[in-house]
Formats: C-alpha cells, structure tokens, sequence
C-alpha cells in the first residue's frame, strides 16, 4: 500500500513537472521543474530497490548536470528565446502527432516484450543495488565498457575546453611576422562577413 | 528499519522525536554560532562584541530573529515571485537534509532504533555529497530571481565556486572510502573508534577538505559571493526580514554540517576517551569536535583577506584537484600494498 | 492491494519518454530542447532500473551508470557549443541556426 | 475602527509592544553608507575603543535591504541626495536615520549652492548629533538616544495612540466655552 502511494505521487510529480519542463516559457522555471522531476525520478529508483544509482542520479544529474544547465542560462540570459514561428507553422501539431505516436509504439513495444501478466518478481535479493553489489558488477562483468567511458569522459573535458575558448590562440611572432598581410586580409573579410551577419 | 521487533508506531514516534530534536538542536546552534562569531570576532579585534542584550548578550540572537520577523516583507518588482520564494527554503531544506544521516553519538538502541542518528543508509556518504550539492540551488535561483544584476553575479560565481570545490571534496573523500571501505558513516566511525582516526591516515585528504569545505560554505577568505565590496550583498542583496534570515541561518547550518561531516569521515566522530564507560560521553566529544570547526571558521575569518575570483578559481582547479588526484593515488597504493581493511 | 508491478514503471518511462520526444520536436529554444534530451535519457534509465528490477539483474543498474557518464560528458560538449553559437548569432533559437555556417 | 478598551488586551499588546520595540532597539544594523570626513569617525565608533557591537550594531549591512539605520556620515552634495533618498527608499520599515554632524544636520560650513543644507530636508531624522565632525562618543550617545527612541514607538499602532478620553473632554470644554460665549455676544 505505501509503495503504491509513494510510486503514483512521484510518478504525478514526474509527469507533472516533466509536461511543465517541456511546455514552459522560461527557461529558468524549465530548469526548475525539470529538477523536480530528477527529484521524483531518483525517489522511483529507490523505490525500484536501486539504492546506489538513485542517490548516483541526484549527484550527477542533479548536482552537476542540471547546475551547469542553469549556469549558461544565466550567462545567456536568455529569456523564452523564441521568436514569432516563421518556419514549420504546422509544428506544434506535428510534434503532438508524432510524439502519441510514438506513446503508442513504445507502450506496445514495452509491453509486449516484458513482462505484462507475469507474477511480480518478489523481494529482492539481499544487498541487491547496494553500492557494493554494483560496484562488484561494475568491475567484473563491465571493465571493458568502464575504462572506455573514462576515455569518453575524456573527450568531453578536451571538447569543452577547445569549444569554450573565446578566441583563437594568437599565432608565434614567426609566422605573424612573415604572413601579415595575408592575415590582415583575413581579418578584414572576418569583419565584413560579421558586419553581414549581425543585422539579422 | 530493518528491525522486525519494534511496532512500527515506536519506531515512527521515535524517528519523529529524533528528527525534532535533531531540528531544534541545528537551528538553535545555527542562531547561536551568529552570537558565538560576534563575540569571537570582537575578541580577535580588541573589542568586546555585543553584550547589553541578556547576559554575554546571550540573547542577541533572539533579539536580532525577532527584529528580522518584524521587518516588512517585500518583492522586487522586476522578480520572479516563485523562484523568489522557493530560494531561501531550498538553501534551508539542503542545509537541514544532511544533517540526517550523520551519527553524532555511540549507536546506543532504544528498542531497537538507533538514538544519535536519524537514518542509516548504505550509501551514507553519498547521500551527504548528494544533498550539499543540492544547496547551490538556492544561491543560485536566489541570485537569479532577484533581477538585480549584483544578485546574478553574486548566484554565478558562487555556482561556478560550488562546482569547483565539490570535485575536491568529493576526491578527498574518496580517500577516506578507500581505507573504510563502506559508504555506511557510522560504519566508518566505528572502524575509526577501533583503530585509528583517519586524520592520521589521511592528513593531506583532511587539509583538503577542510579548504574545500570552507569554499563550499562560502565563508571567508573565499566569500566571493556576498563580497560586499564589489557585489553588495551577492545574491541575497535584495532579500530582506525573515527570507533573509534563512539564506542566513542555512549558511551557518551548512557550516554546522560541514564540521560535522569533517569529524565524522576524519576526527572519529562520537569517538573520545572513556567513550566506552560512558557512552553519553560520545555526544560531548562529537560537540566539542565540531565546534573546534567552528572556532576554526571564525578565526579563519579574522585573520584572512579574501581571495580574488581567478586567485580562488585557481586554487581550485589548479591546486586542490591535482593534490586530491594525488592523494588518492597514494591511498589507492597503500590500500592495495598493504591489503584492504 | 499488492505491490506495484514493474509494469508500471515501464508504462510511466515510456509516458516520460514521449513527453521528451514531444519537447524536442516543439520547442526551438536550444536550452530547453536540451533539457528534453536530458528527459528522455532519464525515462531510459527509468526503464532499465525497472527491467533490472524484473530479472534481478544488476546489468540494468549498471547501464544507468553509463548513461550518466555519457550524459553528463554530452551536456558539457553541447552547452559549449550553444554558447559558441550565442557568441556569434545572439540567439539560442534553432530556427535561426538551421544554416551550416557560423 | 473600533478602539479595543479591555484592559487584559491593552496589556498584552503592550507587552507585544514592549518585546518588538527591545528587538528592534537591540539589533538596529546600520547601513554602511559613510559620505564625508564623518564617515571615519563612524568607522572608530565600530573599532575597538567605542565598539559599536556592544548594542548589537555592528552588523554593517552592504544591502539597504537588510539594514535599519542609515546614518548619514558628512556632507550631501546635491548630486548624492537623489541617490541617498533612494536609498532610504530601498531600506525596508522600520528604519530610522541619525543625521552625523553639521554639514548633514544644516549644511555647516558648507553655506553653498553645492550642499544639502540639511539632510533633513530629504529624509525623516530620527536624531541629529552634533559636531565637526562629531567623536565617537557622540554618535553613540546618539545611537543610544535613538534606542530609547525606538522603545517609546507603538509598533502595533503605527500612528502614534491618541488618548481618545482626554480629547474628548478637551472637545466638550471647548464646546461649553463656546456655547458660554456666544449666548453673551448675542445678548
């Protein structure tokens, strides 16, 4: 009875506060909401028996992601960001059809190859979703896939930083002094393709 | 709550009383470190501190939350009213959160339910790493909704601030998990009240935690976010009476939590002399270890200018990290050296 | 009434699903579609929880794992690059970012 | 409005009155707003010496927001005074304002067309202290002045409480007297 209450008030909150992420005008009240939602979301883990990854949720995904998602929002500034549609008028229906749609085949999907009808799986095993238990699966069964992530991770840090640098780095002396000119020109044709860009 | 002799009501009611005592007690304390810094602070400079309201001006505070209860309530017009609101009772709720499953006492049982210590989790520490990274919503929403350009910036840097610092706090935990080897805290205490604190098995994870708790609490030497002199207040330049008060008393709770967490992974917790012949004992010793933080805190403050951002930002990334990297690289060996726990 | 049956929360993750497949194909704000992405991935995790719940099956856990990982290094890699596009165009508006030129 | 009488009401709103007006008087926390040479004196009566702190006011608060007390530390030149009057606006009530020194009590030695002669004439002042510029132990006699100010307030009753009897029969005498007089200018 309590796992049924807790499991259709988080399941409210996180459709909810999902539908409110998606539909909202503000992104900070998106971001907001869509915190709740990582909230409820977290709790359902719990609820699944998945200790470890629940709590793993609300540090990363919580903690880190979402953080980093209102710190550019803020640095943006950005408001709605949405200008009058002037492209794709029959968007907001198309996206309604396409995403019941898509409800529809995954509903179907889900349900017809899991579980639908079988008796419910019982208690877990003892320490099933502890952080020891799935460290332990982590290590042994998916090394491979573990020390690729780190390289991924990686990647991520070397794109941010090559992709949030303001300016390129300035040229050694060597090579300024010897294609000046050609850099100017450069420069120029930069400047005027701006000033084309900026009325837009 | 894996118990099966105790009725679910004693359990409830219990949990009910601890989690009430254990409310009072943070609020309380959070409202007397304000008084306790006023006095230190004033002994530091040669001064005397407030001491006309009650004896040692023992009721300061209480004068000072009755007179913010009293102020006018008020809304920037250009505000966004509901991230506004919400602000203050986030910083609170994560400052209040954590406290819940830090054992500040021996595990002694009353019908089976742990006394000093709401709840026991097994993943303990992550649970605490998980709640103090949710604080950084209310100074950020706070410093956003505010529509004041002072607030954003005072929300901005203490994000990136934040962000920053949790990596080596994190890292520097870690260490402690590595020679632990359990995310349960009172686990963890445990062993150390057997063996050795960890603050000397660790003394190089202690210092950096330390740094990084101090950073993430915002206190001085790195309060950038509320630099009066460059951003007025931070982000809680345009909040004012009681919503203030919170963003206040949450920051001296995230001090309280922080000292407590320091003492639990690295002084040994409840742990002290004559602990066993008398366990009650363990709730002064975890007193006395946090307020040696405190007393920290406070000194740090006195004695420290602040750091510039790109100074703070540096240390951060460039110092703490590495150091944290390296010190878990050295654990890492020791422990497998020498064989886990 | 009995336990809830895992079914539940598969239906609930493919309802969160679609929700986030429905933000990314209505809202052109760069930021907020981001933010459905992140929705969908969730649903994901939702599901593979559950599914590891059925069969008793650590492996499903773990798949989340790397789901945040794959996650959090995704976040970071394109909010870097919707802010190179806000240096540039001022906008975070896909519709006016549909040209293959900075 | 109905005038509440029953005694045990009065009381306890006095009492009420009594609690709000020690809280206020014992937590008053200035802005930290100096203007003028005032301003260092200021400083010195929050230094070791004079300790501001011992009255629970030392907590200078950055924000007008979240401070009580402005005062007002040297001469406002006529450019300031929109931004102090601002200010003063932004400081939620109750506040009050302690005019420190001449030249922001009347201007002082600057009779001139570039100073405010008088802070006065832009903000409500609860106290004026005296001097040029004023020593510490002045700004705290009136700081303390200002405390015993802020005890005599009617918090609960924010226009200040009319003695409604006695009025009443200050109106009847005058009524009387009239009714005595005009009878003797007709006859």
């Amino acid at each position: 009875m309590g796992e049924w209450i807790a499991f259709v008030g988080l399941s409210v909150a996180a459709l909810g506060s999902g539908l409110a992420m998606v539909l909202g005008r503000q992104p900070v009240h998106c971001a907001v909401v869509f915190l709740v939602t990582l909230l409820s979301l977290a709790g359902l883990f719990l609820l699944l028996g998945a200790e470890f990854i629940g709590i793993l949720q609300i540090v990363i995904y919580a903690g880190a992601i979402l953080v980093l998602f209102l710190f550019v929002i803020m640095l943006l500034h950005a408001h709605s960001g949405e200008g009058p549609r002037v492209k794709l008028r029959a968007q907001p229906v198309l996206a309604g059809l396409l995403a019941l749609g898509l409800l529809l085949g995954l509903g179907t999907a889900l349900l017809s190859a899991a579980s639908l009808g079988r008796p419910h799986p019982g208690p877990p095993p003892e320490g099933f979703g502890t952080a020891k238990a799935v460290g332990t699966t982590l290590f042994a069964r998916f090394l491979l896939p573990f020390e690729v992530t780190s390289v991924l991770l990686l990647l991520g840090v070397i794109g941010a930083v090559v992709l949030g640098r303001r300016e390129a780095p300035e040229k050694p002396p060597r090579e300024r002094a010897a294609g000046t000119a050609r850099a100017e020109a450069k420069a120029h044709a930069k400047g005027k393709e701006k000033k084309e860009v900026v009325p837009r | 709550m894996t118990e099966t002799q105790t009725p679910t009501w004693a359990f409830g009611l219990i949990t009910l009383g601890k989690g009430l005592a254990v409310l009072v007690g943070l609020l309380t304390a959070a409202a007397y470190l304000t008084w306790l810094e006023r006095r230190l602070l004033a002994r530091f400079q040669l001064r005397l501190g407030p001491n006309r309201v009650g004896p040692f001006g023992l009721l300061q505070p209480l004068a000072d939350g009755l007179k913010l209860m009293m102020k006018e309530t008020f809304l920037p017009q250009e505000a966004d009213r509901a991230v506004f609101l919400i602000a203050p009772a986030l910083s609170m709720l994560a400052a209040l959160l954590a406290f819940a499953v830090i054992p500040f006492g021996p595990p002694l049982e009353l019908w089976g339910v742990k006394l000093f210590q709401l709840a026991d989790p097994d993943v303990g520490v992550l649970f605490v790493l998980a709640v103090s990274s949710l604080g950084v919503y209310g100074v950020i929403l706070g410093g956003w909704a505010s529509a004041s350009k002072y607030s954003l910036l005072g929300g901005l840097r203490s994000s990136a601030q934040m962000i920053s610092y949790e990596l080596a706090v994190g890292l520097a935990i870690v260490g402690v998990i590595l020679l632990s080897g359990t995310l349960r805290l009172s686990e963890i205490v445990a062993q150390q009240a057997e063996g050795v604190w960890n603050v000397f098995l660790q003394p190089l994870g202690f210092l950096l935690f330390v740094i990084g708790g101090i950073a993430e609490t915002n206190r001085a030497p790195f309060d950038l976010p509320e630099a009066e002199h460059e951003l007025v207040g931070g982000f809680h330049t345009e909040y004012a009476g009681m919503r203030f008060a919170s963003f206040f008393v949450a920051e001296y709770g995230h001090m309280v939590v922080m000292a407590s967490v320091a003492t639990t992974l690295f002084l040994g917790g409840w742990d002290g002399p004559f602990v066993e012949q008398a366990p009650l004992l363990g709730l002064l010793w975890f007193a006395l270890k946090v307020f040696a933080f405190m007393f920290l805190f406070i000194w740090l403050r006195a004695t420290l200018p602040r750091v510039r951002y790109d100074q703070l930002m540096s240390l951060g990334w460039k110092v703490l990290i590495p150091l944290a990297l390296l010190n878990l690289t050295l654990t890492a060996a020791g422990v497998a050296a020498l064989g886990a726990s | 009434m009995s336990a809830v049956p895992p079914d539940a929360y598969l239906v609930l993750s493919a309802v969160l699903f679609s929700v986030g497949a429905l933000g990314v194909l209505l809202r052109r704000n760069a930021l907020i579609l981001f933010m459905s992405i992140e929705l969908m991935l969730n649903a994901v995790n939702l599901a593979f929880v559950a599914f590891a719940r059925v069969w008793g099956d650590l492996g499903g856990q773990v798949i989340v794992f790397f789901v945040l990982v794959v996650a959090a290094a995704e976040v970071v890699v394109g909010l870097a690059i919707i802010v190179n596009i806000f240096r540039t165009r001022e906008t975070v508006d896909i519709d006016d970012v549909d040209l293959l030129r900075g | 409005m109905g005038v509440i009488t029953s005694p045990i009401v009065t009381t306890t709103v006095e009492a009420f009155e009594r609690l709000i007006n020690w809280a206020r008087a014992s937590s008053v926390w200035p802005f930290q707003f100096g203007l003028a040479c005032c301003a260092i004196e200021m400083m010195a009566t929050a230094a070791a010496r004079f300790d501001l702190a011992r009255f629970g006011a030392e907590v200078m608060r950055a924000s007008p927001r979240q401070s009580d007390l402005m005062i007002v530390a040297g001469r406002v030149s006529q450019k300031m005074a929109p931004v102090l009057r601002h200010l003063y606006e932004q400081m939620p009530e109750p506040k009050w304002v302690i005019s420190m020194g001449d030249c922001a009590s009347c201007g002082g030695i600057y009779n001139n067309y570039a100073i405010l002669q008088g802070v006065d004439k832009i903000v409500p002042v609860d106290v004026y202290v005296a001097g040029c510029p004023p020593t510490p132990d002045n700004l705290l006699y009136g700081f303390i002045l200002l405390q015993e100010k802020i005890k005599k307030e009617h918090p609960l009753h924010p226009i200040a409480r009319r003695d409604y009897t006695r009025e009443k029969e200050e109106l009847e005498r005058r009524l009387r007297e009239r009714r005595r007089v005009a009878p003797a200018r007709a006859g």
